[in-house]
């Protein structure tokens, strides 16, 4: 048996590739693009949330934030590792993102108005992510598979206080209701989003399934986060702003409206309301640091020499 | 209890505010790893804080404002910037991650030193506090030391900005001891060590305190801390 | 009345958040010229910014809030950041002298045209205000197109940065114009000769626009610029 | 006559020295000195108040304010000029400013704590400033003495409005009268400080009065400030911070406390509670607009070759 058919076999057999095994070079690459952007998601991610760590209106709040903000800094991390094992190189994934060679999920690129936007993304967004991440779970690369078992424990436990937070603010003033509706509608159709295009159009779909790398169809998922969601709105008290939503017995499931790709487009291509603030804080960051990566790597290398 | 919920409060705001400026590092440190340690340093505070400030709140009712708020939101939300209690070092704002650090290393051997004083403290609510914090500031202590080694022993640009930095954080240090020798001879052996092991000048304090209380920092502070808050006093999160 | 009130809030609310954003400049620009020019546009614009509202508030008292202040002061410092009718290219924070510079340069030539068709409007006190605007907006247009083309055509890092000033402001153009294609080709033609004079190219806009109203930039200028005001509702100053 | 007995009669004569005209080397570094430290004060003066512009309470505060800053910018610019026509040069002088090599008024390197402050420093320190300045109109060096006129002008503008936000805030509300009541404890005695060294200290006296650019001893003219500032003290409805302040019949002046000299000397040498900051801020201001700079210079360089 040679390379490639050990590697299909053990994909067969539902087993795990680990770092050492071969594996083609289409799947190495599509690895590291797949557990690069997913880490690049968790890092950008933490800028529209952050920015109301300062601003929470309670000391509770204001430390379920920052706890949570840590927590997708730590994700960004595991997964870097994860790409890490793949030889990709941490540095040179952070160069691709901010010179904007790689992308991360287009949900970040929007802007967060209120306190009840970070309710709102704890319980739409964070939902969404667990509907794309639970599978993920039983991905064949083994290194992925076992952050994301981490991950979507930690997600859960993101979404739930989201949704916890918007229970409050709707038995709040007339005011906080007002505010979680109107995020509400600004997250809905960027939250659907999410799912990536719809399969007709998705390309690289029957790959990633074969080589187990992705377990379900864009719209199989999405399908799921709106059956899943509805209940909860009603729950809340929210209304999705979506006039076709409804549930239609004889699939089983919610019909819902079309989804404006080409605004989804256009935010994937670079051109979403916060594409550039995103990017450019994040490059700001990586470049105030260089002194002090630099000065931690001479102070290495000086303890290093002292020793030998 | 007036002296009890006295401590409480100070410590209390130290710990609120200077949380605050560790927050403001949030997707801005040098590494992921840092990332992760400065919210961590910054819960840890947080979580000081919140216990403080509703044991002052308890001890003595008075001194919290009238909102339909619990206790410890009151506090941090609903005061004005005369009745904060914080020492001045922790509310100076801006600087670079070498300031971050001079502040952090002189912030948590300060408050380690306090916090070991006050694990005997006669009320068990706040000798609890202090011995859960013990632990909490050795690691803030321990991650500012390192970072402070590494920059003053680094490269000679990390040299210089670690010298400013402790320059910068410098005036602000003898105010954080009345005239506890004990305490102060404690914390002056640490930075010593720290210091020397950096390569570093301890500065030669000079600068004189203001007359008042507080910075012009901390009032821009608390307009952003308390913003939410105060546009819907009446809302519950 | 309804049309006029709500023409005068959103030139006001406009002219307002601009000036805000020229206030930060203070003691930062470049050089002492500039410190006057910048303090004396954000003044102007302050100006504008009183008298619309005011006349805005007269128009139609009951988008005032109710509160004990004037009506310019109810509308600037009780309104929450949903009320304000601002575009959104002034309410952007951050970026350097560039993005500055390109900013002034979108916003005076667009307000400009606009005022100079108010000159004629049938509301007298809102004809006097623009045709005042007229002159004040004209300065501010020449003081950022010399300053455009004075970057564009400097040095290479200075013309980058303009380039690169004028793409950050790009997208926020189109929402300023309806679909007045007279105003828009009158803004095109003075800003082609404004960047053929700077060596620089006119941005491709791409960039769509945002659902709601704002950009997360507004929020925090209003919680610094609202802050002492709420802080002291039944105060006179 | 040599060119010295000359000058000498000049200034006997009460006439201005102009900038062509031979001036001693002393006199010459002595009016830099003086002319620049006054520029340097009103563009450092301008960060304190500055601070308070965009949080101003109301539109038409903010708008005095921000036209104070502005006349405080202007000034910075005639001093700088007049300071030029004595040889000097303006990036010259930043740069000593900005390394700590020139002073600038140590009233500056104290914080401003609430809006109060503002109209504190508008009473008083505008109000000293004037004391100190308003002889100097009289100045022997004539492009000062003409920058002084323009400058006195706006000052005791500034200092009427300072006076009239304090008449304004203190019939307002207890939490208004608080902060003018704490703003003022704050400044009088850093006020007083001004205007220097008790005469018996102060070096350079003698011979700026013999060149008739100093008119007044450091003692005489905050006499004549203290004088002025207790009756419009009795008058806001505000007490002054010195216990020893009393009225005395037979000096036909007020006695007041003794000035802690240490103090004053600590922030004259840099250490008071907001040196560092006010310089570095300069700094970085004129960091952050040396590429600018560049640019124009850049620009004016290729118009002059093009015209050429």
């Amino acid at each position: 048996m040679d390379l490639e058919q050990h590697f299909d076999a053990t994909i067969a057999r539902d087993q795990r590739i680990e770092p050492r095994d071969w594996m083609p070079e289409g799947y190495r690459k599509t690895m590291i693009r797949q557990v690069a952007q997913h880490a690049h998601s968790e890092i950008i991610g933490m800028q529209p949330e952050g920015d109301w760590i300062t601003r929470a209106p309670s000391l509770r709040r204001k430390a379920v934030l920052l706890a949570k903000v840590q927590d997708e800094a730590g994700h960004g991390l595991y997964l870097y590792s994860a790409a890490e094992t793949l030889g990709a190189d941490r540095t040179d994934l952070t160069e691709r993102l901010i010179e904007g060679r790689q992308k991360y999920s287009s949900i970040f690129n929007y802007p967060t108005l209120t306190f009840a936007d970070v309710g709102v993304i704890g319980w739409l967004v964070d939902g969404a992510a667990i509907c794309n991440q639970v599978p993920l779970c039983r991905s064949s690369y083994g290194p992925y598979a076992r952050a994301m078992i981490r991950i979507c424990k930690e997600e859960s436990f993101h979404q739930r206080q989201g949704y916890e937070l918007l229970m409050t603010m709707m038995s709040g003033t007339q005011a906080q209701r007002d505010m979680v509706q109107d995020a509400t509608n600004r997250w809905w159709w960027p939250s659907l989003m999410m799912f990536g295009p719809p399969d007709a159009e998705s390309a690289n779909t029957a790959q990633s399934m074969a080589w187990k790398i992705k377990r379900h169809t864009n719209d199989e998922l999405r399908q799921r986060f709106v059956d899943m969601s509805v209940p909860q709105a009603e729950k809340l008290g929210v209304t999705l702003p979506d006039p076709e939503l409804k549930w239609n017995a004889e699939r089983g499931h919610h019909d819902f409206g079309e989804i404006d790709w080409v605004h989804f487009k256009q935010v994937v291509s670079g051109n979403g309301p916060c594409n550039a603030i995103r990017v450019s804080r994040r490059r700001k960051a990586h470049e105030d640091g260089e002194w002090v990566r630099e000065a931690a790597a001479a102070y290495a290398a000086k303890r290093k020499e002292a020793a030998a | 209890a007036g002296e009890l919920a006295r401590s409480c409060l100070w410590l209390g705001d130290d710990a609120l505010i200077m949380s605050h400026r560790l927050q403001e590092w949030c997707a801005a440190a040098p590494e992921l790893e840092d990332e992760v340690a400065l919210a961590n340093i910054g819960l840890d505070l947080l979580g000081q804080a919140r216990l403080l400030l509703a044991r002052a709140a308890k001890a003595d009712p008075g001194m919290v404002p009238v909102v339909d708020q619990s206790d410890e939101d009151a506090l941090a939300f609903f005061r004005d910037a005369e009745d904060f209690h914080n020492v001045r070092l922790v509310e100076l704002g801006g600087g670079d991650f070498a300031f971050l650090m001079a502040r952090l290393l002189v912030f948590a051997t300060w408050r380690l030193a306090l916090l070991q004083r006050l694990a005997n403290a006669p009320d068990p609510v706040l000798a609890a506090i202090a011995v859960k914090g013990v632990k909490e500031l050795t690691y803030h202590r321990d991650y500012a030391a390192r970072w402070v080694v590494r920059l003053g022993d680094g490269t000679a640009l990390s040299h210089d900005r670690m010298q400013d930095g402790l320059a910068d954080v410098w005036p602000y240090v003898d105010e954080l001891f009345d005239d506890d020798a004990e305490l102060r001879a404690e914390f002056d052996a640490v930075i010593a060590q720290v210091c020397a092991a950096g390569t570093l000048q301890i500065p030669v304090v000079s600068r004189i305190p203001e007359q008042a209380g507080h910075t012009e920092h901390l009032e821009p502070l608390l307009a952003e801390m308390q913003s939410v808050a105060r546009a819907h006093p009446d809302a519950t999160w």
